[in-house]
């Protein structure tokens, strides 16, 4: 189920890169896409009935099916670091493309010829 | 023999750095090195065979063989001449350094072309004298760059279908080397791939030596080139195709090979094929030519049609035939670097390729004017020049086996030459002089003496033609074209053929015997008088002494009797199709497919990327899911 | 239309990714002795065989091992996705790192400002005051967060990141605030450094990039777990300076 | 019940997506998309992820939205229409 | 020893970051000790670093094997060269660094996820080198293009975890995936990697990012384009062990034509060559997906040719286009730039005396010998294009009379590279076997997935 909602956001994601002419809204679809796929991953490490992967006074031992995937999480949290890398440098970019096209806007874009 | 090509291909290098410091030491020197070349060309003994090398795996190999020799001989005629006659010409070009490289090298790969003894030798070399003569082109005036361009894709057209065919064969039979390949063929059961392989190594000397669908690049590479390369490119370069066209038909046995697919008095289809393509090349140079008002690219038309004469005569396969087609190579490699000569004089001091533009100059330029007249008598095809002997042979053949269409082609392309070579030399040679070339000198003797050696070779040959009938008789000995049949004998002075034979001396004392009955003729009766034309308006300048009715011209050259010379004739086949134009439409396709995919999938926006990335993985998905 | 297109298509690739989510094990039924994790969990990664693994997955555990509160030889951090991040997969994180600083720099490039943007708007006095009281706060909590990473959720990446969120706190109420690129960079460039060199006394004394060769302690200690927190420590100033210098390039401008 | 959240939190968040990409304004977008981040951190707690969510919160919803409405305001409003 | 090619790179990035005035010297200094230490590694090849010291299936491990050995030499001594021009790489420095560092941890990681991570550094930075001279709008569609190529490839990761259980390159190698997965992990990692390995219709950023500005192309066009053709072969032929190959081969043959019939409907000259590495990347691709040990070295081959010639290509060319208005006959007044760009454009089209002749001749016979007619179809009608706008840019630029009549004063730094990697290229024709016997190597490495496995099991024995 949870993989649904994910699927539905790509999808959505998608949509939006499809259909926006604001390169505002195609990063903010990628965004979206970003979050999506790291609900997709979490959701591939959860176990039933699993506890968060931190050992505790409550949790001492490691016991089977105690514990949801860690490595997922691991990888999540890289991901997301990535992405907010990566989308900073697309919001930076398009500050740049304001200032030297005037606009933001596939089609109202000025100078970019070829 | 493989220390000499790569000796000349260093030394070209060389050479560039000489000619850098001093071209007309560069010319001298390339000049002789190529006078070398003709002696050296005597001295290799037939069947040398020498190992380049092992490539992918295969034996790289040259090997000397009558053929090679007699192509390398008529190539190394035409280049040497060039190479003399540009020592002086060279001054009015630009590159000279540049040229005295690349003609080295162009020498170097043709010979690399004629000695190699399997295909990728052959290619290699090829694509060696393509890529330097692709370099020269362009030197030439603002057209020629667009000229090289079309040049190389024409021929790359035809390199690369002769390496699939080259491949194929491999993929076949293992070998690349032609002896190999031509037993192998003859045994091979399969019509088709045979068919198809002889046709794909066929159509390398279809593009290289202007045969139909790929012709359209001679007009403009051959009127554009530099003026003296153009002789070497007519002369000599296409003769390269016609050398591949050989291969293909002969070299790998045709009429064995086809045994079972004679399509027509003993021919096979496939040949029967390139001969319709032949005649198509004869029926459209020599129309074209006739249209043509700059004096170059008419000739480049007539190599079209020459070309066309060569593939059919090599075509049929037949003793006489096949020898007049080769005897034709030398003809026309020397009536063309003539006549491409004697206008690179022209323009060397006219500066003008234009005929309508010219006019008179046999009183300026007497000596390049002879070598004119004598180029084209031999390039028509009458006697005694040696171009009439070549033309005989393939008639002859071509009544023979029955083939009266393209006999009558052969005869319409005989007649058309008559009328294409004549216009030029009314229009430049003839004709009143127009007043700005008034001043005009005949070139300086470098540059006629080159030109006169050729005519002189050519009339002898034409009086007395065993020494060059005498290889080509060991070449078709070496095909094995009805060996036993003897052509050339010069014991009774007689070229033999199936009806009669042609006995050159006889020919000539009568011809003499004309001439000079025409010349006492000439001397009885009174001469013309001068009238110099120019003489009222001198002052006034530009436009010559005509006058309509009264009005004053102000567009003389259209008055100029050279200006739609032949207009009722060109009028019958005005709205001709164009396959030129076909050919563009074709470059045009491929550039708007290319603007096409340009607009689809490289040029939009993000939102576009994102639809072919999600297109991509639905396709996929839906194709293997 | 396009509209439409655009929906059959994204329905399609929603379509795909459900079939495509046939392969994997349906939600919450994940079988983690499958998977390596098992073996981070456990902490027994040193106890396993390659190839015996690789072919049946075979694990060498006990299967209830007592962890927190005891010393375990092999690695040291209550949390396993802190154990992961930074010691087990700690070259991932690595590249991590440097994702961040490109961006940083990437974006320093491409504003490649030097001077504090004014935007005439001065903010109001609650957001100032507030701010002058809220920003040692946040920036002792990120310090905590990414201090405490190897124990509580948490590390060097939300905690650097709350760190930044002071700067921007700071640019947001004030005008004139101007975080000096030398001193973010340098502090950045220092961070980074300590990362690899720390990599690199691994590679020195251990042999291996990266290798642990502090005493792990005793789980569930604040100092225990070897070099992770050393390194959580080193991310979360390196991270909370870089953005900080990312921030100050998104409110700088051009001289002149 | 914790299904029924989730699911709640994912018509939220899908909701939110479309407003995201649908928006007039860019920045009611970028509200949408920091609302988008912030559900999804109710779903990390779910699925057990409490690393994960932090991070999202501070740095995914956190930090994303603050560039980009930095950035947003540093080009006057991004362009609408 | 290996790893020091990655961090050392980045360490003395960090360090550029304290003090930004000594990032080209430092730049300088990483990529010669880089350099340096490829060739040191040569003895240890092959060989794998665990990372942490944790063993293979769990921990992150590098691979050093002829494949990897071959393309991280490439790619070091391209950013060494690169590294050449100060003027060139300017504030790009800390960038490239990074960038050095990331080209060779994406070759030489054997982690899936690790190998993601670097591919995300690399687009970030080809980002950064792509919005020099303010070529900001072709850089976002880039970063649009490879982020969602990176979230794809990162879906790919995941999938292939739920069905290895772990994420290492050799463990996936060796387990047996089941059909229906790796139908589902191979189509996204197609589109993932062919993004960067600029498979149609990935590639719409390539012209731009290549056509943009005088850095990017120099980076982009050899050393980022290996290391992505190389994962490409090492993802889809040791580890997937040669699963989705006939469609790559029919993306291939696609992208060679799109590709080359772009160009030649392109006018501008660094585009034109952009187009044209993408239908060189057309070729190795399809050569790759014949997955025969002689194909798939020719296609290394080929690669190399085409990154000596493509770096030769956009040197010259980059100094054109940013110098002159009107690019008419410059090369009278560049004779020696102009020489090695037409021996290099000569390569590419393949001519006789140059190192393109070698390895599309070779890739032809090849190809006949395993009866494929359609390839070598492709790649001569290909090449026939190719030629056409080749030989129209050498003509233009060598021929039409001048019409911008400044001179800029001849770089001799770019002469002198130019033409001695000119001369590399006519050496390769002479002697091929200098490139072919690694190439060989890094095919047997590729194809070899038995070995590959060994390496890493091999590694995880002598561990702690």
């Amino acid at each position: 189920m949870v993989f649904w909602i994910s699927a539905i956001l790509i999808g959505i994601g998608v949509y939006g890169l499809l259909t926006q002419k604001n390169l505002f809204k195609q990063l903010i679809s990628l965004s979206i896409i970003d979050t999506a796929v790291n609900i997709f991953i979490i959701a591939v490490g959860y176990v039933d009935n699993g506890k968060a992967p931190i050992y505790s006074k409550a949790v001492p031992k490691f016991m089977e099916g105690a514990f949801v995937d860690p490595l997922p999480q691991a990888l999540v949290l890289t991901a997301i670091v990535i992405g907010v890398g990566v989308l900073a440098l697309g919001a930076s970019l398009l500050v740049k493309v304001k200032e030297k096209h005037s606009s933001i806007d596939v089609e109202n874009m000025k100078g970019v010829g070829e | 023999m493989f220390t000499l090509l790569v000796a000349l291909l260093i030394f070209s290098v060389v050479n560039y750095f000489i000619s850098k410091a001093s071209w007309r030491v560069g010319s001298i020197i390339n000049a002789l090195i190529g006078s070398y070349l003709i002696f050296q060309v005597f001295t290799i003994p037939k069947g040398t065979e020498v190992t380049i090398g092992k490539f992918l795996g295969e034996t790289l190999a040259l090997q000397w063989t009558n053929a090679g020799f007699y192509f390398s001989f008529v190539s190394l005629l035409v280049i040497v001449a060039v190479m003399f006659f540009a020592i002086k010409w060279l001054d009015s070009q630009k590159h000279p350094a540049a040229f005295n490289m690349f003609i080295l090298m162009v020498t170097a790969g043709s010979l690399g072309v004629f000695m190699a003894k399997d295909l990728i030798t052959l290619y290699i070399f090829w694509e060696i004298a393509v890529l330097s003569s692709m370099l020269i082109i362009p030197m030439g005036k603002k057209e020629s760059r667009k000229a090289a361009v079309v040049y190389a894709v024409m021929s790359a057209v035809g390199t690369y279908m002769f390496l699939y065919g080259a491949f194929m064969i491999y993929s076949r039979y293992g070998t690349f080397s032609m002896p190999e390949i031509a037993k192998n063929l003859a045994n091979d059961p399969s019509t088709s791939f045979k068919v198809a392989v002889v046709l794909l190594i066929a159509a390398a000397g279809i593009a290289k030596s202007g045969i139909f669908p790929l012709h359209t690049w001679l007009r403009i590479a051959h009127g554009n080139a530099p003026d003296a390369f153009s002789a070497v490119l007519s002369g000599q370069l296409v003769k390269l195709g016609s050398y591949v066209l050989m291969i293909s038909v002969a070299v790998f046995p045709s009429l064995k090979i086809f045994a079972n697919l004679k399509l027509y008095s003993g021919v096979p289809a496939p040949n029967y094929f390139l001969i319709a393509l032949g005649a198509a090349s004869i029926i459209i140079g020599t129309l074209m030519a006739i249209k043509q008002d700059d004096m170059k690219m008419l000739i480049a038309y007539s190599s079209v049609a020459n070309g066309g004469y060569i593939l059919v005569g090599i075509g049929t396969m037949d003793p006489l035939g096949f020898e007049g087609g080769v005897l034709h190579v030398f003809n026309h490699a020397l009536a063309a670097a003539v006549i491409f000569m004697a206008f690179a004089s022209v323009v060397y001091r006219t500066h003008t390729k234009k005929i309508s533009e010219l006019g008179g100059l046999i009183h300026k330029m007497p000596i390049t004017y002879i070598a004119y007249l004598f180029a084209i008598i031999s390039l028509a095809g009458i006697p005694p020049m040696s171009g009439f002997i070549s033309k005989w042979m393939i008639y002859q053949a071509l009544v023979r086996k029955g083939m009266f269409i393209t006999a009558a082609i052969a005869f319409f392309g005989s007649i058309g030459s008559f009328l294409y070579v004549f216009r030029p030399l009314a229009g430049v040679f003839l004709g009143q002089l127009p007043r700005k070339y008034k001043d005009v000198k005949e070139v300086p003797p470098i540059m006629w003496i080159p030109m006169l050696v050729l005519v002189a070779i050519s009339f002898v040959m034409g009086v007395w033609p065993f020494p060059i009938l005498q290889p080509i008789e060991n070449m078709r000995a070496d095909f094995g074209i009805a060996p036993s049949f003897k052509i050339a004998d010069a014991q009774n002075w007689l070229v033999r053929g199936f009806s009669g034979s042609w006995n050159p001396v006889i020919v000539f004392n009568l011809f003499i015997t004309g001439f000079i009955v025409a010349y006492i003729l000439y001397t009885l009766f009174p001469k013309p008088k001068k009238v110099d034309l120019l003489k009222p308006h001198k002052e006034e300048g530009a436009p010559i002494n005509i006058y309509t009715s009264g009005e004053f011209i102000y567009t003389p050259e259209l008055y100029h009797y050279n200006t739609k010379f032949y207009a009722g004739f060109e009028r019958m086949y005005e709205k001709h199709p164009s396959w030129e134009k076909l050919l563009y439409m074709l470059a045009k396709f491929f550039h708007d497919v290319g603007e096409w995919i340009h607009g689809w999938f490289f040029r939009p926006s993000p939102s576009a990327y994102t639809f072919w990335l999600a297109m991509t993985i639905l396709i996929i998905f839906w194709v293997r899911w | 239309m396009r509209r439409f297109y655009a929906i059959l298509i994204a329905a399609a690739l929603v379509y795909m990714l459900i079939s495509f989510i046939s392969t994997v094990p349906s939600y919450g039924k994940a079988d983690l002795k499958e998977r390596v994790s098992d073996a981070f969990l456990s902490k027994s990664v040193n106890a396993q065989n390659t190839k015996a693994w690789m072919e049946g997955k075979a694990i060498h555990r006990q299967p209830a091992k007592e962890i927190y509160g005891k010393k375990v030889k092999e690695e040291g951090s209550a949390n396993v996705v802190t154990s992961i991040v930074v010691n087990y997969r700690s070259f991932d994180t690595l590249g991590e790192v440097t994702v961040l600083f490109t961006a940083a720099l990437g974006v320093g490039l491409i504003l490649g400002g030097s001077r504090r943007k004014q935007y005439g708007r001065e903010a109001n006095f609650v957001l100032k005051t507030s701010t002058g009281i809220l920003v040692p706060l946040i920036i002792m909590f990120g310090a905590y967060i990414f201090v405490h990473g190897h124990l509580t959720p948490g590390g060097g990446f939300p905690g650097g990141t709350i760190i930044a969120m002071a700067s921007l706190l700071l640019y947001l109420s004030d005008e004139k605030f101007f975080l000096s690129k030398a001193s973010t960079g340098a502090l950045e460039g220092s961070m980074g450094g300590t990362y690899v060199i720390i990599g690199l006394l691994g590679l020195a004394i251990g042999g291996y990039f990266l290798y642990n060769f502090l005493p792990n302690g005793v789980v569930g200690n604040l100092v225990s777990a070897g070099i992770v927190p050393l390194v959580y420590v080193a991310i979360g100033l390196k991270v909370g300076a870089e953005l900080s210098g990312l921030v100050t390039d998104l409110h700088s401008e051009k001289e002149g | 019940m914790m299904n029924y959240l989730i699911i709640l939190a994912g018509a939220m968040m899908i909701i939110a997506a479309v407003f995201a990409v649908e928006a007039k304004k860019i920045l009611d977008a970028v509200i949408a998309m920091s609302v988008v981040s912030l559900v999804s951190v109710f779903l990390f707690i779910a699925m057990r992820a409490p690393d994960v969510a932090i991070t999202e919160a501070s740095v995914g919803a956190g930090l994303v939205t603050a560039v980009f409405l930095v950035s947003l305001f540093k080009m006057k409003g991004g362009d609408e229409q | 020893m290996m790893v020091l090619l990655i961090v050392l790179p980045l360490i003395f990035a960090f360090l550029a970051a304290i003090k930004k005035s000594f990032s080209y010297p430092l730049l300088v200094t990483s990529t010669v000790v880089n350099v340096i230490i490829v060739l040191l590694l040569k003895t240890s090849v092959p060989s794998v670093h665990v990372l942490g010291g944790w063993k293979p299936p769990f921990g992150i491990n590098l691979v050093l094997d002829d494949a990897s050995y071959y393309a991280v030499l490439i790619a070091n001594i391209v950013f060494f060269l690169v590294a050449l021009f100060k003027e060139t790489v300017g504030k790009y420095s800390t960038v490239l660094m990074v960038m050095l560092a990331a080209v060779n941890g994406f070759v030489l990681t054997g982690d899936l996820f690790n190998s993601f991570v670097f591919l995300e550094i690399l687009t970030a930075t080809g980002v950064i080198l792509a919005s020099k001279r303010e070529n900001y709008y072709n850089a976002f569609k880039y970063l649009v293009l490879g982020s969602l190529a990176g979230s794809m490839y990162l879906l790919a990761t995941i999938f292939t975890y739920t069905q290895v259980g772990s994420l290492n390159m050799a463990h996936a190698s060796y387990f047996a995936i089941s059909e229906k997965a790796i139908v589902v992990i191979t189509i996204l990692y197609l589109v993932g990697l062919g993004v960067e390995a600029k498979l149609f219709p990935l590639n719409g950023w390539v012209s731009g990012v290549y056509g943009g500005n005088d850095l990017s192309p120099l980076v982009m066009a050899t050393a980022v384009s290996f290391a992505a053709l190389y994962m490409m072969g090492r993802l889809f032929l040791t580890v997937f062990g040669g699963y989705a190959l006939h469609i790559l081969y029919v993306l291939a043959l696609i992208t060679i034509v799109a590709g080359e019939l772009a160009a030649l409907y392109q006018k501008n000259l660094l585009k034109t060559l952009a187009y044209s590495s993408i239908a060189q990347a057309g070729i190795v691709l399809a050569a790759i997906s014949k997955s025969t040990e002689k194909m798939v070295s020719l296609a290394y081959f080929h690669l190399t040719n085409d990154v000596i010639a493509k770096f030769v290509l956009f040197l010259v060319a980059t100094f054109l286009v940013y110098n002159y208005k009107n690019l008419n006959g410059v090369f009278k007044k560049h004779k020696v730039l102009g020489t090695a760009f037409t021996i290099s454009s000569m390569s590419l089209i393949g001519f006789p005396l140059f190192a393109g002749f070698q390895s599309k001749l070779r890739m032809l016979m090849e190809m006949f010998k395993t009866s494929d007619y359609l390839f070598p179809a492709v790649l001569l009608f290909a090449t026939v294009i190719e030629l056409t706008y080749l030989v129209r840019w050498n003509v233009k630029l060598w021929f039409e009379d001048i019409e911008d009549e400044s001179e800029v004063k001849g770089p001799a730094l770019r002469a002198t590279i130019s033409i001695i990697l000119a001369i590399l290229l006519v050496g390769i024709f002479l002697a091929p076997n200098i490139i072919l016997n690694p190439t060989t190597k890094v095919a047997k490495a590729l194809l070899d997935s038995t070995s590959y496995i060994n390496n890493v099991i091999a590694s995880s024995m002598g561990g702690m």
